[in-house]
């Protein structure tokens, strides 16, 4: 095993920047108090809370009252869906969204569908692009909500939000998008985006993991997920993540703060990358949308080779990344995505998806340059049959 | 996913990868649970296999598992060869993930569909 | 203000312990894989789970399988009530808790009953106490679930658990208890108890925030609660709090590994505390019971004060501690505990919860009897007219 | 909670707390919100408020506003009482936090009491 890392998997997770771990060390164990007391340790807290609270409104052009802490991701969007379906049942039990989202929307779906609600998943482009216009067939007056993720996790391709946004709202239908994988890669701005609930989640901008925030438009009607005490104005309960959230904080104003900046760096290195290895490996194809896609996204596929294989040998010397092909990830195979953008399951389980990050230099590229082409030759002599 | 040492060896180094021209037995087997595929060719004389080569693509507990059987069943009796089980080809490797289980499958189940399709050849009953 | 902090209010919150802190670090920056991918990264952040999963199992007496990590003790609680009733509604309906359950538990059950579900909320005698006997007579054929707390918060009584469970069990019901102020400080044996699912929250023993568990005896039918990817056997979606549950089991570990040893100690000075005060304050009552109780929990009403008014001149001196009548935290005035005791409104305002823990001293006991006598001294002096 | 300075000294140093034995007027009010009760005692000679003392039994809010109340009370004439307003005290404090706003309310509550009682007592329509 290789002691260095290539990380090229920011999609998954990134580490915490350590300027954020520093914001967030003085709360574990000095300033600690219970942001619901009434002393003065408990002040201190407060003031986080507020201070964190107004940087992720910042980066989104929301107000701070609208923003409210979870604990990730995956929260938000099951808060997001079951909050909505469930305080507007009198209005309509239908919900629309997309066969690429991130299975935190697609399992939520499934569970209301359990229970009642009916859900319109609609299909894609060969780039993994949502129309708008199919968004629109699809609303009925029974339909109370519009989920349509910002940017996919696999393929990167960033979809239309602002005219699904708007065609959701002709109809008077609330628009709801996970923009998870777009927050620090995608400028945001929920106002001229039409959006009127956004997921987030601190772990994909350097930020901890555990975090995550969701964005509710003033005057959305929506049921309280977490049920118990009065934090977050009583409609998110439970002791605040006071450390967790000052690094959300922190993350998102790091990460946003001069998003053209480092974006622009990101997608030149991934540019260079795909330049090259569509250059020298034979058979390859993208992944994805050519250009509306997230700054750090590299999907391709390598026909004649597993994944998974092509992920161990590269593991071997240091390389992380993912695949649209892991069933020992406990997902299935071949990935959703791929499948509903019409790539051929021979494709799909070749798939490589390398996502870059503030943390990828040339030298990382420059390795990758090296092994990636090696490592997929030798995997397709051992399936062609040249040993 | 953690490897033993011997599936890494047999995964970066796989033997008896390959094809064989005159191969008297030849099968292409796919998994039912990934879709991976390997397939196999034997060289047998008087009930013996004498030589083996196989070409995988799949993930690389497959890899090594095809390379793993390919070595064990190598001058065996049909009968022996037969008899190998993927539990078997696990263990040789020192042990596969409980996930990867499945990957081993692939090695046994293409000996066998070989041995068999070969008896066909022969007039035989398949096992 | 006074720049020294006297911490009486530990069943708030703790800080998180310097060698949580420590136990936790590399997982920010270091071993920051997302535990779901497949290269080495990520073996070092599953090991780490593992070894998390396993120490909380074995504070519990639980097997590493049952044990559940979430954000938090209110995210448990929801999920016990909100997943048992979803799962088990064709078998009935009922569900029977206490009077004095923390909001977590209260609001949840607000909740189900808006759904369909009816709640009986059992009576407590003076003490706190509930009676086994009552949660017998309250079971029907329609009930799912018991849910009990272990240790109540405000006036830190233990409740008969392993009676309660038994009662349960008897009549086929499953048990849940939130033990979320006993974890580290009452010996907690899932068998012995009875229980079938528990729930625990980090930051109450030294443990980071935004952290928790529930423990679910296998075989227990539970509706997942937060949908989504693979993650705790597909049960509690969302990436994992790495970090977090890194701490989670580095603090339950200190906490439960000695827990007579340190508890003895606190209970030691809690008992000095009360023998001194209630010598040398007049008109001074203890709430919760005399014996079974929290190591840690002091509750007592000074008659003639407000209790926020006690806060605000005890904060002065940097001691922190709560009350039964904080109606500025958000809480109604008084206590619904308090009141569910029989305690009259005047004394239920005017109780001051002290809650000891690891960190508190001698030196600390000894400045409170200090200042304390005096503060109740000045307030009564204000509300009875002697200038 | 954070107060301002002008709350912590009238909260810890309160003027005109006691009793007056000779009052001319005396209420007890109860807050409806949390029930904080203040008492109030008026000295007055010629339609002015000569003297004034309270007890509080509240939040330092409240025992804060008593003080600051009967500061501003204290030699002004019956209608100038009347008209002090519970936010120019809270103003008169440099400001209460939101949720603490209804403990000045309690001295408002009061003073009106305490002079429509008198008026009463005077065979005079309360205002
Ligand atoms: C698009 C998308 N949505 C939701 C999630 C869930 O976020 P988390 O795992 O932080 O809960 C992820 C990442 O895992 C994601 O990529
Ligand atoms: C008895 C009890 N249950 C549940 C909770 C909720 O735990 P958390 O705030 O960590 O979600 C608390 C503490 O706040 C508690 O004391
Ligand atoms: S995953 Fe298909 S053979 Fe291993
Ligand atoms: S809380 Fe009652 S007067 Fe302030």
């Amino acid at each position: 095993m290789s002691e260095k890392i290539y990380y090229f998997d920011h999609a998954a997770t990134t580490p915490t920047h350590p300027e954020v771990v520093a914001a967030m060390l003085p709360y574990f164990t000095e300033h600690f108090g219970n942001p619901s007391s009434l002393y003065g340790l408990a002040d201190e807290s407060r003031e986080a809370v507020t201070h964190a609270r107004g940087q992720v409104a910042d980066a989104l052009g929301a107000s701070p009252g609208e923003i409210f802490f979870t604990a990730g991701g995956t929260e938000s969007d099951n808060w997001a869906l079951k909050g909505v379906a469930l305080a507007n049942r009198e209005k309509g039990d239908h919900i629309i969204t997309t066969a690429i989202e991130h299975h935190a929307i697609l399992h939520t779906c499934e569970f209301l569908e359990r229970q009642g609600f009916s859900v319109t998943y609609l299909p894609v482009d060969r780039y993994g692009m949502v129309d708008p216009a199919a968004v629109e067939e699809a609303i009925t007056d029974r339909t109370i909500l519009v989920s349509v993720m910002t940017a996919n996790n696999e393929v990167g391709t960033i979809q239309p939000i602002a005219e699904i946004g708007a065609v959701a709202h002709k109809h008077g239908v609330l628009f709801h998008t996970d923009a998870v994988q777009a927050v620090g890669n995608v400028p945001i701005d929920v106002d001229a985006m039409q959006i009127d609930l956004l997921s987030l989640s601190g772990h994909k901008f350097y930020g901890p993991k555990g975090t995550g925030a969701l964005y509710i438009r003033d005057g959305v009607a929506i049921e309280t997920f977490v049920h118990g005490g009065g934090q977050e104005k009583g409609r998110r309960a439970g002791t605040e993540n006071l450390p967790g959230l000052v690094g959300l904080g922190a993350a998102i104003k790091r990460a946003c703060d001069d998003i053209h900046g480092h974006t622009a760096r990101v997608a030149q290195l991934r540019d260079r990358f795909l330049d090259e290895i569509l250059e020298s490996v034979p058979e390859v194809t993208l992944n994805g949308h050519p250009t509306e896609r997230l700054p750090g996204n590299i999907n391709i596929s390598f026909a004649g080779i597993d994944g998974e294989a092509l992920l161990t040998l590269l593991g071997m010397q240091g390389v992380c990344a993912s695949t649209g092909s892991a069933c020992s990830s406990g997902e299935e195979t071949p990935s959703h995505v791929l499948t509903a953008m019409g790539v051929p399951p021979s494709l799909a389980r070749a798939s490589l998806r390398l996502s870059l990050g503030d943390l990828t230099t040339e030298a990382d590229v420059d390795f990758l340059l090296d092994t990636l082409p090696d490592a997929v030759a030798r995997l397709r002599r051992l399936s062609r049959g040249h040993a | 996913m953690q490897f033993t040492e011997t599936v890494m060896d047999h995964f970066t180094n796989p033997r008896n990868v390959g094809v064989l021209e005159d191969a008297d037995a030849f099968v292409e087997v796919g998994s039912s649970e990934c879709g991976d595929t390997t397939a196999l060719y034997l060289k047998i004389e008087e009930g013996r296999i004498v030589d083996v080569r196989f070409r995988t693509l799949g993930c690389a507990a497959a890899i090594a598992s095809s390379s793993m059987a390919t070595e064990m069943i190598k001058g065996k009796s049909l009968e022996e060869a037969w008899a190998l089980t993927n539990r078997e080809v696990a263990d040789a490797l020192g042990g596969l993930p409980e996930p990867k289980m499945h990957c081993s499958v692939l090695a046994e189940d293409a000996i066998r569909e070989a041995i068999n399709s070969y008896r066909e050849k022969q007039g035989l009953e398949p096992w």
